[in-house]
C-alpha cells in the first residue's frame, strides 16, 4: 500500500504530543481542511528527533519531511525544542549539500491551540512539496514495491 | 505476533467521509495483521466489549484502534486491553478522525490516509515491549498560586478535605480583583460583604499557609513530588510585629506613591496597607516612592511605629515548600489604556476605566463611594460607558470577548443612576452579551428601569472640549455618526493574560494561547486540567471569567487534588528512558543534556563508566535518546526502532 | 423601502471581483460601525462606510456603484486606521471608485471631472499644472468661477505660473497612460 | 555636523502653489547641513485621482520617480507632501510585496523599478536623522507670544502599516519638534482630523465645514497658529480661510505656517525668506514679538532662582 | 638532531606513565606506523618525519592507566575536544607535543611516482626524495600535503605536558572554506549526482569510522547494530548513504578537521567534505570550532533561549 500516485506525495510529520500533534488536534476539531499527504508520526518532544530521522525519511522515499514542536520557551520539557532548533537547523543547512532542497524539510514551531496555524503550516508545506515535485526517481519506486 | 485492528466508525465521523471497509479489509492484509473489524462506537461499552472478545477469541497479543486522537482516547482502550490480561503498552492507537476524516475532503485520499495510519500503528505495535509503572508516594498537600476569589474557594477546599495548603499570592492581601469591585451582578450585592468572610477564612484555617506579597520562583519535580521556591518579597516592615495600626501611613512624607490597589485613582502613600478589608492587614513600604529609598533619609514610619516593625535593610527571602500538586489560579489583568490611543491613551483624566470607575463607586474606595470625574472631582451629569474597549479588537492583538464587560457595564450604569438621579447614562455597544443565568434580565433592567441609554455601534474617537469629553461614535441602527459631550467617560477595556503568566507558565510547563491564557487538558471535558498531571487551572487565568465561574472552577479543581490525593501512591508512568548497560560507552552526553537532572554516571563491576536513568526524575522527554550516539539509552515506547519502524512503514513501501 | 430579495439580488460575482480588486474580505467586517464613527465625511455620504461594507457584504453591486460615498470618500485613512477588523477599508472604497470609473457609474461627476482634468494635466505636462486643472474642471464641470474668488489671494505672490511646467519625459508618462490603457484592454 | 545628503522630491504643487514650503524646506535643511539633489526630470506622483482610475496605474506614475531615484544610486528619497510620500510608499510597498503586482507595474513602466527606494518625509528625516540636539542647537530668536496647534493632517503616517511613522492616532514628531527649536505647543485634539483633502475644488462647501471644524478646535485649545505638514491643508485653512469664514459666517483670523517656516523663523531667516508673505492670512502681528533667544534662557534662569527657595522650603515642611 | 630530542623527551616521560604512543617505521620506507612502547629499549625504535600522519590520540580514550602520546598541532584538537567531551582525565595523559608545519599524503606520493614501489624516502628541505625503480624523484612536499596542512594553524599544538623542540608559528592562510563554498555553486541536481556516485563507491569497510578520533563508539556503532537497527545490510546507495550520514551527524559540532576518515579510504570517498561542510556552518551559526578551548560545550549538546543566529523558517 502507498500514498495514491499522482494525488499526493510522500510526506512525513514529527509532532510533539504536547503542542503541535494537539495542535493538529485542534485542526481537526474546528474541521480545518488540509491536504491529506502528510503522515503523521507522533513524539513525545521535539528534542526527541534524532535528525537522523529526518535523514532517514528522505533517503528511503519521503518527498518532505515536517517536524514541529512547541514554541521556544514553552516546550513540556522545558529545552526539548531548544535542542531540537540548533539540531534541525543544522541538518537543514546540510541538506542541499548532499542535493536534497532544503524546502523538502521544514521546521517549525506550532502550540496545542493553534489549529487554524497548523492547518496553514501543512497547506503551505504541501504546496511547496508539489511545487518542488517527487524527490524519487519513478523506476525507484516501482523497483521497491 | 497476531495483531488486532479495530475501526472505529465514530458514527459519521469516521464513517462519512472514510471507507471503514475497505480500511478493515486492507489491515486484514497487513503482515501480522490476525484480525480486523469496524465498530460503530469502538469506545462504548459495547465496543470495548467487542475488543476484550476479539483478544480472547483471536489469541491478539498487540491491539490498534483506528478512532480519534489518542489525546482523547488512548487511556480508556489501554484500560480496555489491560482487563484482559495484556500489557497496556501493547496497544497502539491511529488517529482517523482529527487527523484524517474531519479535514480531509476526498474519499479515496482519506481511506488511503487511514489505512496509512493503521498500517504505521501496527508496524509500531509489532515493536512494542511489555512496560510495567512503578509505584511512588505522594505527598499530600497543595500548592495553590493567586488568592483571589478561585484560588481562595480552591485553597478552602482543600483544607477542609484535610489537606495542608500552601497559598501564594503576589500581592500584599489576598482578594484579587473581587476585593475591588463594589457591587456584582446581577444579584448587586455587596461584593467584599461576601468576599470578607471567605478571606477571613483563608487566614484563620489551620491547615492553610499563607505567603503574602510572594511569588513563584522555581517549580521542580513531578505529581505527588514537587518542590517549590517561593521569594518572599521584602516588605520592609515586620509583619510578625506589625500590627496594622496605620500610624506609619498617616504620618508618611510620601504622598505620590502608585495606588495598585485602586489603579490609580487617587495616590497612595509610600507606606500603606491597600485596603482597609486586607487579609493580612499588614503595611509594605513601596520603595521606588520611598525617600529613605530614593534619597537614603526620612526614616519617619520607623520613628513613629509603635512596635518597631519598620525594617529598612529586609531583603527578598526564598522558601522551599514540597507538594504533590498544584492549582493555579493567577487571575487576568487589563490592557492599559495607552493601548487605545483614539480614546486618548490615558492622557485625559476623565477617560478612566471599568476598574477605576469600581473603585470610584465603592464606599471604602478613595472618594468614599462617592460619585466625583478625576480632572476637577465634580459630580459627573453625563456618564458614557464603552465596551469592548481593546476586546475583539484583532488590530491590538484581542480578538476575544473579554466576557464579563457587559454584565459590569449595566452594573455601574444602575449603580451611577442610584447615586446620582439626575445623571444620564450612554452605553455603546456592538452586542450585549449576557447569557447566564439572570444576567439578560438585567442588561434589561438597566435600560427599562433605569433609562440608560444603549447605543448600538463602536467609539471611535473620544477628545476634549472645555470640560466636557466629545465621544464621537456611530448609531449603527440608526445609520448616522453621534456625538455626545459627556463629563466621564468609563471604558470596559479588554481583559489579558497577566503580564507574567508565560513566565509562570514556562515554570509549569503548561501550555498557553496565543494571548497567555493557560490551555485546559480538554475543553469540555478536563477543563480544570492541564497537560501536566498534578497542575490544574481554576478562574481567569484559564480565559477571562467571572465570579460565579471562577468560584466554581476553583471548587472543581481543589475536586481534582483531593481525588488523586485519595489514594497514598501514584504508578509513575514508565515512558521513560532506559540504558542498555552492554551497548552505553560512557560518554555522557544524554547526562549534559537532560533537562531535569535525570541521568548520572554509573560504574560497573568492570570499572567501566556508563549512564544511569533516575526512574522517578525522568520525565520522558527523550532528548538523551536523540542525544546518544550509539543508541544506548532508549526511550521507552519511543525507542529508536519502533520509530524507525513507523518511519519504515511509511515510507520503504 | 423595498424588501430585497438576497436570493435574486445577492450579486456573488460582485463581491469575488471586489475581494479579488481590494485583496480584502468582507466576511471580516462584523459592522461594529467604527468606520462610520469616525469618518469625517459621513454627514455628506448617501451611505455612512459602515453601510457601503454591509452593501459589499450582500453583495448590492447597482447601489453601491450608484452611491455617491465612494466617491466623496477623501481617503483620509482613518477608518483602515481603526478598523478592529483589520480591513483596509480605505482600499475598498478606492477598488469601488476604480470599479465605478470603468464601468461608468458615476454619482459625483464634479468630483470625476476634477479627476480627469488632474489627470489630463499630468498626462500632457508630465507634471500638473494646477491653474490648468482649474480652467479645465472649470470648462468641463460648467462651475466656470469655482474659486475665481481665490485668484486676488494669490495672484502677484508668484505661486501662480501661467504656463506648465513641461519635463523632458513629458511623452513617458504619456506613455504610461497609453500603455495602461493598452493593459486594460488586454486584461478584458 | 556632518554632512548629510539626500534625493529630494519637491512634487508639482511645491513648484508653483506651495512654493512656500519648498523654499523654506530648502532653508531649514542646509541650515541643519543637509544637501538636496532634485532628481532629474521627475514627473507627477499621481495622488489621489491616479488612484481613482487603477491600482496598477497610480503605482506607475509614483514608482516612475522611484526608478529615476533607484537609477541615481539612491535607497531613500524625502519629500515634503504627504500625497507623493503615500503615493510612494504604497506603490513600493505593493510591488515588494505582490510578485505579480510588479510585473504589471513595470510592464507599463519605460525603466523598471526594483523595489529599491524607501520614501520618507522630510519630517520624518528630521526626527530620525537628525535629532532634535542639532535642530535646537541652529535657534537663534525666540517667539514668546507664539502657540501653535500642531496639525498633521490624515495621510502622514495613516495607515501606520504602511507609512511606519510615528503614532497614528496622537503623533508627536511634529510637537516635538516644535518644542526643540522653542516654541509652545498646545494639546490638540484635531491633529489628525481630515481638513477636506483634494475635495477644495469640487466640494468646496463639505471642506470649508471641515477645515472650519480644525480652526474652531485649535482657538478653543488656545492656538494663535497652525502648524501644518501638507499643503493641501495648507491650501484648505490659510487661501480658503476667507471662504470659510462665508460659508461658515465665522470671522477666523488665524495663520497657519508650515513646520519648516516655523523653524526658519527660529533660526533667524526673515519671513520672506520663508515665503510667509505669500500666505493668504498673515502673521505679521505674531512674529513681530521675537527676540533673541538668550533673553528667554536669562528670563527662565531668574524665574528658576526664584522658584527655588520657596521648594526648598517646602521640602522642609514636609519632612 | 630533533628526534633525539623526541627520543630525550619520551624516555622521560616513559617512567610516569603505563604506555607511550609514537611511530616507527612501517613496512616500507613510506609508511609509518604507530607504535606502543612501554620500555626504554624500545625507544630508539621510535621515528619522526613527515610521513608521521597518523592521529595517535584516536587510541586514548580506550587505554586505562596513565598514557603518554606524541601529539601534532592538528591531532591536538583530538585532546581539547576530548576533555570537552570529558572523554579522558587530561592528568592521565602526558602529551609529548612536536612542533610541525606539514606532513606528506602517501596517496598523493604513490600518484607521483605512478604507484611504483618506493626503495628509499629521504628529506631535503622543503623536499622529499623518492629513490624509485628508475632512480630518485625530488618532490616538493608542499605538492603532496594533504589538503589540511595548507591552511593549518596549529604548528604548535595547543595542548601538551613537554614541547620536542621549539614552539612554531603557523604561516598558512586561514581556512575559509572555499572548496565547500566552491561545490555550494553546483546545482543540487549535480550535488545530489556527485555524492551518489560517490557514496556508491562506498564498500561499508569502516574504516573511516574507526580511525576517527572522535567516533568513540567504535564497535557499538550504530550503523552496525540491530538494536537500534538504523541501517540494514544492503548493499545499495541508500544504505551506504545513511552510514556516512550516521558518521557525519555524529562528528556535528565535534569534527576536529584531522581529515583522518579521508585519508584511510581505500575507495577515495571524499568523506570529510560533509564534516567540513558542518563545521562552516556551526562556525557561522554558534561561532564555534571544535578542539579548539577546553572549556567549551559542543554546540549539539547545549542551547540558547534566544538564538541570534537561527531565524525561523517560512516554507
Amino acid at each position: 500500500m502507498s500514498y495514491l500516485a499522482g494525488k499526493e506525495l510522500r510526506i512525513v510529520g514529527f509532532l510533539c504530543n504536547w503542542c503541535s500533534y494537539g495542535g493538529a488536534d485542534t485542526a481537526g476539531v474546528g474541521r480545518f481542511k488540509q491536504p491529506t499527504d502528510l503522515r503523521i508520526i507522533r513524539v513525545p518532544c521535539s528534542g526527541r528527533v534524532n535528525p537522523l530521522f529526518v535523514v532517514k525519511a528522505l533517503l528511503n522515499g519521503a518527498d518532505g519531511v515536517l517536524v514541529s514542536g512547541c514554541h521556544p520557551r514553552d516546550c513540556h520539557y522545558s529545552d526539548g525544542n531548544f535542542y531540537a532548533r540548533r539540531r534541525l537547523e543544522m541538518l537543514k543547512r546540510l541538506l542541499p549539500f548532499l542535493g536534497i532542497d532544503e524546502r523538502r524539510f521544514h521546521y517549525t514551531w506550532v502550540s496545542a491551540s493553534e489549529g487554524a496555524r497548523w492547518k496553514n503550516v501543512v497547506t503551505d508545506f504541501t504546496k511547496a512539496i508539489h511545487e518542488l515535485g517527487p524527490f524519487h526517481q519513478k523506476e525507484e519506486k516501482t523497483e521497491c514495491s | 505476533m497476531r495483531v488486532g485492528v479495530f475501526i472505529c466508525h465514530c458514527g459519521n465521523n469516521i464513517a462519512g467521509t472514510v471507507e471503514v471497509a475497505k480500511v478493515a479489509e486492507a489491515a486484514r492484509m497487513m503482515p501480522g495483521v490476525a484480525f480486523a473489524t469496524t465498530y460503530m462506537y469502538t469506545c462504548s461499552e459495547p465496543g470495548q466489549e467487542e475488543i476484550k472478545e476479539a483478544i480472547k477469541r483471536e489469541k491478539l497479543d498487540r491491539v490498534v484502534v483506528a478512532a480519534c486522537s489518542p489525546r482523547m482516547h488512548e487511556v480508556t482502550f489501554r484500560r480496555t486491553v489491560e482487563k484482559t490480561g495484556l500489557n497496556r503498552y501493547f496497544f497502539e492507537m491511529a488517529n482517523i478522525r482529527e487527523h484524517c476524516s474531519w479535514i480531509g475532503e476526498d474519499k479515496e485520499l482519506n481511506t488511503n490516509k487511514a489505512i496509512e495510519a493503521i498500517k504505521l500503528a501496527v508496524e509500531k505495535a509489532k515493536q512494542n515491549k511489555p512496560l510495567f509503572p512503578a509505584k511512588f508516594k505522594i505527598n499530600k498537600r497543595v500548592l495553590v498560586i493567586g488568592g483571589g476569589v478561585a484560588g481562595m474557594q480552591a485553597a478552602l477546599d482543600c483544607a477542609d478535605g484535610g489537606l495542608d495548603v500552601v497559598l501564594v499570592e503576589k500581592s500584599p492581601s489576598v482578594g484579587g480583583m473581587m476585593a475591588r469591585l463594589d457591587k456584582t451582578f446581577p444579584t448587586v450585592d455587596c461584593s467584599i460583604c461576601i468576599l470578607g468572610p471567605k478571606m477571613v477564612d483563608v487566614s484563620q484555617h489551620e491547615k492553610i499557609n499563607l505567603y503574602a506579597y510572594s511569588e513563584i520562583e522555581e517549580i521542580k519535580g513531578y505529581v505527588g513530588n514537587y518542590q517549590i521556591k517561593i521569594r518572599k518579597k521584602a516588605t520592609y516592615v515586620d509583619w510578625s510585629k506589625c500590627t496594622g495600626c496605620g500610624a506609619c501611613i498617616e504620618k508618611c512624607p510620601s504622598r505620590n506613591a502608585f495606588d495598585y490597589f485602586n489603579f490609580g485613582v487617587a495616590p497612595a502613600r509610600a507606606i500603606n496597607i491597600p485596603f482597609p478589608q486586607a487579609i493580612p492587614k499588614k503595611a509594605k513600604i513601596d520603595a521606588q516612592f520611598c525617600r529613605q529609598f530614593i534619597k537614603g533619609k526620612c526614616g519617619v514610619c520607623a520613628k513613629f511605629c509603635p512596635v518597631g516593625a519598620i525594617n529598612y535593610e529586609m531583603k527578598d527571602e526564598i522558601v522551599t515548600e514540597d507538594v504533590g500538586a498544584i492549582i493555579v489560579a493567577s487571575g487576568y489583568g487589563l490592557i492599559d489604556l495607552d493601548k487605545l490611543p483614539e480614546y486618548g491613551g490615558g492622557r485625559y483624566p476623565d477617560v478612566i476605566s471599568g476598574i477605576q470607575y469600581e473603585r470610584i463607586l465603592n464606599a471604602s474606595g478613595p472618594t468614599s463611594g462617592h460619585i466625583e470625574r478625576p480632572s476637577d472631582h465634580a459630580e459627573p451629569k453625563t456618564i458614557v460607558f464603552v465596551s469592548c474597549a481593546g476586546s475583539r479588537d484583532k488590530s491590538i492583538g484581542i480578538p476575544y470577548c473579554s466576557n464579563f464587560c457587559c454584565m459590569y457595564i449595566a452594573k455601574q450604569a444602575i449603580l451611577t443612576k442610584d447615586h446620582i438621579p439626575d445623571s444620564r447614562s450612554y452605553v455603546f455597544y456592538m452586542d450585549i452579551r449576557s447569557p447566564g443565568k439572570g444576567y439578560d434580565e438585567f442588561t434589561r433592567r438597566a435600560q427599562e428601569e433605569y433609562g440608560v441609554q444603549y447605543i448600538r455601534g463602536r467609539v471611535s474617537r473620544i477628545y476634549p472640549k472645555g470640560k466636557k469629553m466629545i465621544v464621537k461614535g456611530a448609531d449603527t441602527l440608526l445609520g448616522t455618526q453621534v456625538e455626545i459631550e459627556a463629563d466621564l467617560v468609563v471604558l470596559a477595556t479588554a481583559v489579558t493574560a497577566t503580564t507574567d503568566a508565560r513566565t509562570l507558565a514556562e515554570k509549569l510547563h503548561i501550555s498557553y494561547d496565543p494571548h497567555g491564557f493557560y490551555v485546559e487538558s480538554h475543553p469540555k471535558l478536563r477543563p480544570v486540567e492541564t497537560n501536566t498531571s498534578g497542575v490544574f487551572l481554576a478562574g481567569a487565568c484559564q480565559g477571562p471569567k467571572d465570579i460565579p465561574a471562577s468560584v466554581g472552577q476553583g471548587s472543581a479543581a481543589a475536586a481534582k487534588v483531593l481525588s488523586i490525593f485519595s489514594k497514598d501512591t501514584l504508578e509513575s508512568d514508565p515512558q521513560i528512558a532506559r540504558v542498555n548497560t552492554n551497548i552505553c560507552v560512557g560518554c555522557r552526553k544524554c547526562i549534559g543534556t537532560c533537562p531535569f537532572g535525570a541521568i548520572e554516571e554509573q560504574q560497573l563491576r568492570d570499572g567501566r563508566i556508563i549512564a544511569n536513568v533516575i526512574e522517578t526524575v525522568c520525565a520522558g522527554c527523550g532528548i538523551c535518546n536523540s542525544t546518544c550516539p550509539c543508541g544506548a539509552i532508549q526511550l521507552q515506547h519511543f525507542t529508536d526502532n519502533q520509530l524507525l519502524a513507523e518511519v519504515n512503514a511509511l515510507c520503504l513501501t | 423601502m423595498e424588501p430585497i430579495n438576497l436570493t435574486e439580488k445577492t450579486d456573488w460575482q460582485f463581491i469575488d471581483q471586489v475581494k479579488k480588486e481590494s485583496l480584502q474580505d468582507p466576511a471580516l467586517c462584523y459592522q461594529c460601525g467604527n468606520c462610520t464613527a469616525g469618518c469625517p465625511y459621513t454627514k455628506y455620504f448617501d451611505y455612512p462606510v459602515s453601510q457601503v461594507m454591509r452593501l459589499f457584504q450582500t453583495g448590492q453591486k447597482e447601489t453601491i456603484l450608484n452611491s455617491r460615498s465612494i466617491w466623496l470618500c477623501a481617503t483620509c485613512e482613518t477608518c483602515t486606521t481603526r478598523c478592529p477588523c483589520e480591513i483596509d477599508i480605505a482600499h475598498i472604497m478606492d477598488v469601488l471608485r476604480i470599479i465605478a470609473r470603468r464601468e461608468n457609474y458615476v454619482s459625483e461627476k464634479d468630483v470625476k471631472t476634477f479627476y480627469d482634468s488632474f489627470l489630463s494635466s499630468m498626462k500632457h505636462h508630465g507634471r500638473v499644472f494646477e491653474v490648468g486643472i482649474l480652467m479645465g474642471y472649470n470648462f468641463k464641470s460648467g462651475h466656470l468661477l469655482a474659486d475665481a474668488d481665490l485668484g486676488p489671494k494669490i495672484l502677484g505672490k508668484g505661486k501662480i505660473h501661467f504656463l506648465p511646467t513641461r519635463i523632458k519625459g513629458r511623452d513617458k508618462v504619456a506613455e504610461i497612460f497609453r500603455k495602461f490603457q493598452e493593459m486594460r484592454k488586454n486584461r478584458v | 555636523m556632518s554632512e548629510k545628503e539626500y534625493i529630494y522630491f519637491p512634487g508639482c504643487s511645491l513648484e508653483a502653489s506651495a512654493i512656500e514650503y519648498d523654499m523654506s524646506v530648502r532653508k531649514v535643511l542646509a541650515a541643519l547641513g543637509v544637501k538636496l539633489i532634485e532628481p532629474d526630470d521627475w514627473s507627477c506622483c499621481g495622488s489621489t485621482p491616479a488612484h481613482s482610475v487603477d491600482h496598477v496605474f497610480a503605482a506607475a506614475v509614483a514608482a516612475r520617480n522611484l526608478a529615476i531615484v533607484e537609477k541615481m544610486g539612491a535607497s531613500t528619497v524625502i519629500t515634503a507632501c504627504p500625497a507623493c510620500l503615500s503615493a510612494f510608499k504604497k506603490a513600493h510597498l505593493r510591488m515588494k510585496k505582490e510578485e505579480g503586482f510588479k510585473k504589471e507595474v513595470n510592464a507599463i513602466l519605460d525603466e523598471p523599478y526594483n523595489c529599491g527606494v524607501t520614501a520618507k518625509s522630510v519630517l520624518q528625516i528630521l526626527v530620525e536623522d537628525i535629532g532634535p540636539k542639532p535642530v535646537a542647537e541652529k535657534v537663534t530668536l525666540d517667539f514668546p507670544d507664539l502657540k501653535v496647534a500642531p496639525y498633521y493632517g490624515c495621510i502622514i503616517n495613516r495607515p501606520p502599516e504602511i507609512m511606519e511613522f510615528d503614532d497614528p492616532e496622537n503623533p508627536m514628531a511634529m510637537d516635538n519638534l516644535m518644542t526643540s527649536v522653542g516654541v509652545k505647543v498646545c494639546d490638540f485634539a484635531f491633529k489628525v482630523e481630515c481638513c477636506g483633502a483634494a475635495f477644495g475644488v469640487a466640494k468646496r462647501k463639505m471642506v470649508n465645514e471641515l477645515s472650519s471644524k480644525v480652526l474652531s478646535m485649535a482657538l478653543d485649545a488656545g492656538a494663535n497658529c497652525l502648524v501644518v505638514t501638507c499643503q493641501l491643508c495648507h491650501q484648505n485653512l490659510d487661501l480658503r480661510q476667507g471662504q470659510i469664514n462665508n460659508t461658515m459666517g465665522s470671522s477666523f483670523n488665524i495663520p497657519v505656517l508650515f513646520f519648516t517656516q516655523v523653524m526658519g523663523l527660529t533660526y533667524g531667516y526673515s519671513p520672506q525668506e520663508l515665503g510667509i508673505d505669500k500666505h493668504n492670512i498673515q502673521a505679521e502681528g505674531l512674529l513681530k514679538t521675537r527676540r533673541p533667544v538668550e533673553e528667554r534662557i536669562k528670563e527662565e534662569q531668574e524665574k528658576a532662582k526664584a522658584k527655588k527657595p520657596k521648594a526648598k522650603k517646602a521640602e522642609e515642611e514636609e519632612s | 638532531m630533533f628526534i633525539e630530542k623526541l627520543k630525550e623527551a619520551v624516555r622521560k616521560i616513559l617512567p610516569e606513565v603505563d604506555v607511550v604512543i609514537g611511530y616507527r617505521q612501517g613496512f616500507d620506507p613510506l609508511h609509518a606506523t604507530p607504535y606502543f612502547l612501554d620500555k626504554p629499549e624500545q625507544v630508539d625504535q621510535l621515528i619522526w618525519n613527515p610521513l608521521c600522519v597518523q592521529n595517535l590520540c584516536s587510541y586514548i580514550p580506550f587505554l586505562k592507566g596513565k598514557v603518554g602520546v606524541i601529539v601534532k598541532g592538528c591531532d591536538s584538537r583530538a585532546i581539547v575536544q576530548y576533555m570537552q567531551e570529558k572523554l579522558i582525565t587530561r592528568e592521565n595523559i602526558k602529551v609529548i607535543g612536536v612542533p610541525c608545519l606539514r606532513v606528506i599524503s602517501v596517496k598523493k606520493v604513490m600518484a607521483a611516482i605512478n604507484q611504483q614501489t618506493v626503495q628509499e624516502v629521504t628529506f631535503e628541505g622543503d623536499n622529499i626524495i623518492v629513490k624509485i625503480p628508475e632512480g630518485p624523484k625530488t618532490i616538493p612536499s608542499a605538492d603532496v600535503a594533504p589538503r589540511k596542512c595548507a591552511t593549518c594553524q596549529l604548528a604548535t599544538p595547543l595542548q601538551y605536558d613537554v614541547l620536542a623542540g621549539e614552539a612554531i608559528q603557523s604561516n598558512k592562510p586561514q581556512d575559509t572554506f572555499e572548496e565547500t563554498k566552491e561545490f555550494e555553486k553546483l546545482s543540487l541536481e549535480e550535488r545530489r549526482a556527485y555524492w551518489e556516485k560517490e557514496f556508491d563507491r562506498c564498500i561499508r569497510c569502516y574504516a573511516c569510522r574507526n580511525a576517527c578520533p572522535m567516533c568513540i563508539c567504535q564497535d557499538k556503532c550504530i550503523a552496525e547494530s540491530r538494536d537500534p537497527h538504523w541501517t540494514s545490510q544492503r548493499a545499495n546507495v541508500t544504505e551506504k548513504a545513511m552510514f556516512h550520514m550516521i558518521h557525519g551527524l555524529h562528528l556535528a559540532g565535534r569534527c576536529i578537521s584531522c581529515e583522518e576518515c579521508e585519508r584511510v579510504c581505500p575507495m577515495d570517498i571524499p568523506v570529510a567534505k560533509i564534516k567540513k561542510k558542518i563545521s562552516m556552518d556551526l562556525k557561522e551559526l554558534f561561532g564555534y570550532e571544535a578542539g579548539m578551548n577546553p572549556d567549551d560545550t559542543p554546540p549539539m549538546y547545549t542551547f540558547k533561549v534566544e538564538e541570534a543566529t537561527i531565524e525561523e523558517h517560512e516554507i
